[in-house]
């Protein structure tokens, strides 16, 4: 099992989630996230202040798939959150040891 | 020291230039009305008059919590902001526009330009008889004047989430001028040729509501749908704002019409009653409504509801029994509701339904006024011309659609054209990238919240 | 065009019955009393029309604040919407019900339904005296109304977090006409069997705190403690919310206390300045006794101790002179920070505290009146039955006991009965799923705040 | 029972004596003026009360907005229980100090402590002429109090985010009675040397506005700098809040000022006028001023420029024509924003500007008022004293400078010297850890918002 | 050490909380998020427009406990999770190379 | 490439984000979350009733970097992050097994 985590724009949730449904994937947790990286922040302003903001508002989307969805889900998400500018974020793939399903005490694959 | 004294003096003498120009001086004019000021019906003007400027702010929060978080602020900002700009145009010109000495029924003159010649007495007659015979005609000035903010400020919900800040302002600007302070001289202004028509128009029906209504419909067409309409739902991002923004407007609206007597008499206090009894027969309705319809009675319904119905008394507030005004209300909720949902299948974006709600509750209190008013509530109601439902005679029905299609149409023609100029002097809309970041960061370089770390 | 005018004449003749039936026509009635109507107190007693309007909303904002985030809408809107359906009946049979011709010192007649019958003038004689001589019955119709609004929303406070919406609207509408009609005759009506008994209650301390307090306790009771009451905390998700209900409370309140004179005169500014210092020294007293007891002051506990304050003041404060006041608050204070501490060892679940502030504080006010009363401040105090700490009588003392009890004890049973059959009708409460996720999203379909991505 | 009676008895004996030493009982007192209460004047000072009183929960939401999170309820409380602690003392002994029969020019004696002696009737001569001939005195003590409620509440915005509450709370009552009770007694006591000078002060530029600016800055220099303040940037947390804030303070300055008028006349109808036009002139000036320097119009922008507008109108809001207030709030904008901007340069932290908008506004308009008072407006401005740009002569500017140094200065001396000894009896400041935590954690045992889980 | 993150419903952080530290699990990150998963979502109501959402509130629990603890802490959270209907939530396990204490610097597994 | 996940006080975000910067770590995310651990909680009032507190207010920064920065990232946050009282947080170190930029789809240790 790999957990994909996907750091994409706000705006584009709804479509990611729908590119993860289309291939089957169903289950996603979703953060809200503040995020740095080659993309430029904002000026805030505040009574003759300027402040330089480069923490941006970002959604963190984890989902835990077999091995064999992996590629198919790097594919729908970078499809789905791609603008083609600066700031659209990364993905990181990680190995997950087990999963277990609360509600039955179930545990691997079958739980996804 | 003597420098300084010089430097006064000469800053002095501009500013005596100006004031002479502009009549700063003149507050104290000798001319005036015989009629004394009341203090108990100038208590209440005064009264109504705050609560009326409450309703911009009000609306302010009432919108603001119905648009996504990232344009909280800009939403907000759009209602408070003519609490300035209009505030100031107001006193400047636009009041002597509106109310000015008649040019033709259609627009005041100049004669009263920063309130020249306006001294602390009730109107000269023979405008006195419209603007109060027992206030302070500076009390008509700034009832009136908040009339003046809230109507553009209404409109600022079919645009909201992309009109430009500088487009906004201009736009606000030339609206102010070109399209409420003729109408409201036509219909509220001495020698107007509605009012002389004899539409009845208490507190606003036309004047605000079909007005902005119409101008609403009239921006949501012209600078089109929000980035993302097909895909995204654009749902409210902060509800308690929009209730406690409805407290706020339903209060205020007490001083709206209740105030429009322009005296503290038995028809304020119906007028009062009258207000009352709409909202909350519109509140119940549209839930009655969409609990019906969709299963479920909403917040954000009765809020709406309760928009709706004061919408539609507020033309009947000083011409119907209380009883008639729960029918209009009972009306207003599905009638409001069913307007909004159209939305939708026209597929044009009026952000938060200001042609829904006010244009389309307006038309239908204008056209109910023509239905209920009577002048047992009212002696400025003609006997011959009451409404249908009291005696079945259509006069004044067929003077309120006159009142309602000139109103739409004008406004709906001068903001088409306002906008289309605006449109040459500045982009009306945000690029997409500023509409992604949202307006509150675009436009003004905040944001609403900073809940997080 | 001929039908249409056709179906237009036909609905006006269906609405010409209702409007017989129920007398739409008929504001302007013939008779009449003699007395005229004051600008100036009339000014003052819509403006105080206006500032109890504004309790509700505030007060959906003050209970909204403390409930968890899943449930605010729905508790903001558990208040707001009463402004609807209550300010509804109160227009049909409401107002009849409680302040029409008396039968048997028990309930008004119906010969105002639906208002017929009022016209722009004063309350005709005898009424004049207890509705206001100087101003127009409508006035005092809305007056009033405001507070049968507010009565029955600040029960929401007690079954907050679980009660489905349904059940609440049946449960409001048979309370409003079975409790609060009934009672606000008793004590405010003319010939109300507790006024001519003597006993006092210038702004609600029985007819609105005790009465919604007794219903308050019942329904928790009858309802049930939410679920996870001992497992969870149910602390308050936004107490800016709170805060700010606070503030427009108070500020109501002020019509709520001095509009109650029904005129702009000294004792209208004695209220005033009463109603001030009950709230303060309320807001100070309660601040303190937690500071000592817990060693941290709060907001919540300043917030708690102003409306503990005003709720105790508010039988009293056309009674009694500035410096009761304070007594009065200083003991408000503790009283209800020490029955509000009750509750926990009680183990009931008044969501909101309803019983342990608007209960035991109205109760500390009705008596509080038996102490302080003055017919110094108001010549309606009997000479012979002022306050025992005034003339060491206990005469006073003895009627308002038998108010409070009186009232207590019909509201608890009459709500009980209410409840009961309410519950035969529909669920009373939500199911537990629909409790976890959250009132909000299960009643109403929506969410508070979406200030998620 | 007997025993509870004797408890009784001996419990109304004590009240008794301590009644009779604050004169509990004495609001019939026999002397009076011989002048008649209006009811019309009356219902608009009443009405005026409320809404000032609004102003001091505003204030919190206005403030509250603009700190960090976790500061919320602890900025929103320290203005909102200033309303409990300053208003019991007003009663107790401020109102007498401040207004009382005059010992000195300098102070009010103590013959009016716990109001005792007030009646329903108007002040009696020569009081009267002051404190409003038709209204009874009840309404100035109350209209009165709201400002002595509001004004240190302004101060707090300059120690925000780092005040202990327990130094807040000694501080706050030191500052009501050696400051504020005073300086008003300068003003507007009968009597008052700057009031007897012919300082001109309508509604508070130097009482209320340069008094606690002044203050302020010298809570700002002694208590030191936030925690962090060179490392973090302390952005506001919850613009909505603030932009609240602006809708309720602009709405209760309408009472403030026009108010002010203590009657509903054409002098209040000006107030009023002129009010809103400082306002919304303020408003437009700093949001250009901020366009042009930084490029951004920003919310925050409109609403300090609206409050700036606000104060500086508000010393000249009884004397001057509605253009000069539109010149007023005009360069009150971008006067403020430029002394917000040098509080940068100078590295003092008055956490939300009270001296860069309160005190340099309130000179600006204590100033201004010595450039446009007319007598044409407002007989009470002396032909000869009027203001430089009227008449060109500086007599009326000369003791506006002199009104506007002693008040800055004694401020400025005497709440250092409160200071000093508050910070004798407990520390002024929460230590690190505490500020870190934050003050709602810290000092309250709360937090503002319960979002998460 | 492994990481176990149990994504529970937000009305039984609690029990689970206490659950972890009955068994001597002090150390814990919880995170506010929104979950897809088997649940079915609601429908909500904005003026007449119905919107079905399926994200929903959950709370993601973060532990990191020794290799030997990581069932005890599964079967506490499932116990204190669990109601039997879907909604559930599930645990991941993943492997945590290091931990490392910030006051002190220390590393290892001694540092939970 | 490791993913360095450091629990810190809210109040030294600004400093962990500018040593990171200093190192040319410019690639984080931010998550805000509660914690539990060894330190104290607050108590909450709540009209007369008092409340435990103990899931205190943090922030989680998550950096994903090549394997050599790993320690100069712990470094500069542990002096950034540290205050020497109990509260200051740790840091959790795991493997991640590939990163993909989702504007190019390019994959590996470049993208971060
Ligand atoms: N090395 C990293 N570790 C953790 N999160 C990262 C890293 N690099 C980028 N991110 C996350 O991805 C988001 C987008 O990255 P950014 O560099 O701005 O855009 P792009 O990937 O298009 O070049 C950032 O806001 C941040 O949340
Ligand atoms: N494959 C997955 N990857 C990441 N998170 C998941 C995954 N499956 C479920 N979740 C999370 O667990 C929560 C509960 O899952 P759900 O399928 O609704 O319930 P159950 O586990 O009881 O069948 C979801 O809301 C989501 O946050
Ligand atoms: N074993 C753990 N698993 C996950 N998060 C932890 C763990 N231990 C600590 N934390 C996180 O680190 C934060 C600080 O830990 P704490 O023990 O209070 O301080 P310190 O590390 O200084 O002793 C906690 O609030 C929590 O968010």
């Amino acid at each position: 099992m790999i957990k994909v985590e996907a750091l994409i724009r706000p705006s584009r949730l709804e479509r990611v989630k729908n590119a993860l449904d289309d291939i089957g994937i169903h289950g996603i947790t979703v953060t809200s996230v503040l995020g740095a990286g080659k993309q430029r922040g904002h000026t805030q302003y505040y009574r003759a202040k300027e402040l330089a903001v480069n923490l941006l508002e970002k959604c963190k989307v984890e989902t835990v798939v077999p091995d064999e969805l992996v590629d198919d889900a790097i594919n729908a998400i970078t499809k789905a959150a791609s603008t083609g500018e600066i700031g659209d974020g990364k993905i990181f793939l990680s190995r997950v040891e087990d999963a277990i399903r609360i509600r039955t005490g179930e545990r691997g694959e079958g739980v996804l | 020291m003597n420098i300084r004294r010089l430097r006064l003096r000469s800053g002095a003498s501009l500013y005596l230039l100006v004031a002479v120009l502009l009549g700063i001086g003149c507050t104290p004019a000798v001319a005036g009305s015989a009629a004394k000021v009341d203090a108990g019906d100038t208590a209440w003007v005064l009264a109504s008059t705050a609560l009326v400027f409450l309703m911009t702010p009000g609306l302010g929060l009432f919108y603001g919590g119905m648009v996504r978080r990232k344009n909280v602020l800009a939403t907000i900002t759009q209602s408070l902001f003519i609490c300035g700009i209009a505030g100031v145009l107001w006193i400047l010109y636009g009041y002597t526009l509106a109310f000015g000495p008649d040019l033709g029924g259609l627009i005041g003159s100049l004669d009263w330009i920063g309130l020249r010649g306006l001294d602390m007495k009730p109107a000269p007659d023979p405008f006195s008889s419209l603007y109060g015979s027992t206030i302070p005609q500076e009390a008509h000035v700034i009832f009136q004047g908040m009339f003046a903010i809230i109507t553009p400020a209404l409109i600022t919900g079919a645009f909201a989430e992309r009109m430009r800040f500088k487009a906004y302002l201009i736009f606000i600007i030339l609206w102010a001028t070109l399209v409420y302070d003729p109408v409201a001289h036509w219909v509220w202004g001495h020698g107007g040729w509605l009012g002389e028509l004899g539409a009845l128009d208490f507190a606003g029906g036309t004047v605000v509501h079909i007005c902005s209504g119409a101008a609403a419909l009239c921006c949501a067409l012209v600078i089109g749908r929000r980035k993302g309409y097909d895909r995204e739902h654009f749902s409210p991002h902060n509800l308690t704002l929009t209730l406690a923004g409805t407290g706020l407007l339903w209060f205020g609206w007490f001083g709206f019409n209740a105030g429009s007597a322009l005296a503290a008499n038995g028809l304020a206090a119906n007028a009062f009653v009258v207000t009352n009894a709409g909202a909350a027969a519109g509140m119940v309705s549209w839930v009655l409504a969409e609990w019906v319809h969709r299963g479920k009675p909403t917040a954000l319904g009765a809020a709406s509801g309760a928009i709706a119905g004061l919408v539609a008394v507020t033309p009947a507030s000083g011409f119907v029994a209380p009883i008639a005004a729960v029918v209009i209300g009972l009306i207003a909720g599905p009638a409001c509701y069913l307007s909004v949902m159209a939305k939708t299948r026209f597929r044009y974006d009026d952000s938060l339904d200001v042609f829904g709600i006010h244009g389309v509750g307006g038309i239908w209190g204008a056209l109910a006024t023509g239905l209920f008013a009577a002048s047992s509530v009212n002696p400025v109601v003609a006997t011959d011309a009451q409404g249908l439902f009291i005696t079945g005679s259509a006069v004044l029905l067929g003077r309120q659609l006159i009142a309602i299609v000139s109103v739409l149409f004008y406004s709906l023609i001068v903001t088409y054209l306002i906008l289309t100029l605006v449109g040459v002097l500045t982009p009306l809309r945000a690029c997409e990238d500023e509409e992604d970041a949202g307006m509150d960061i675009s436009q003004h370089g905040e944001v609403g919240y900073a809940f997080h770390p």
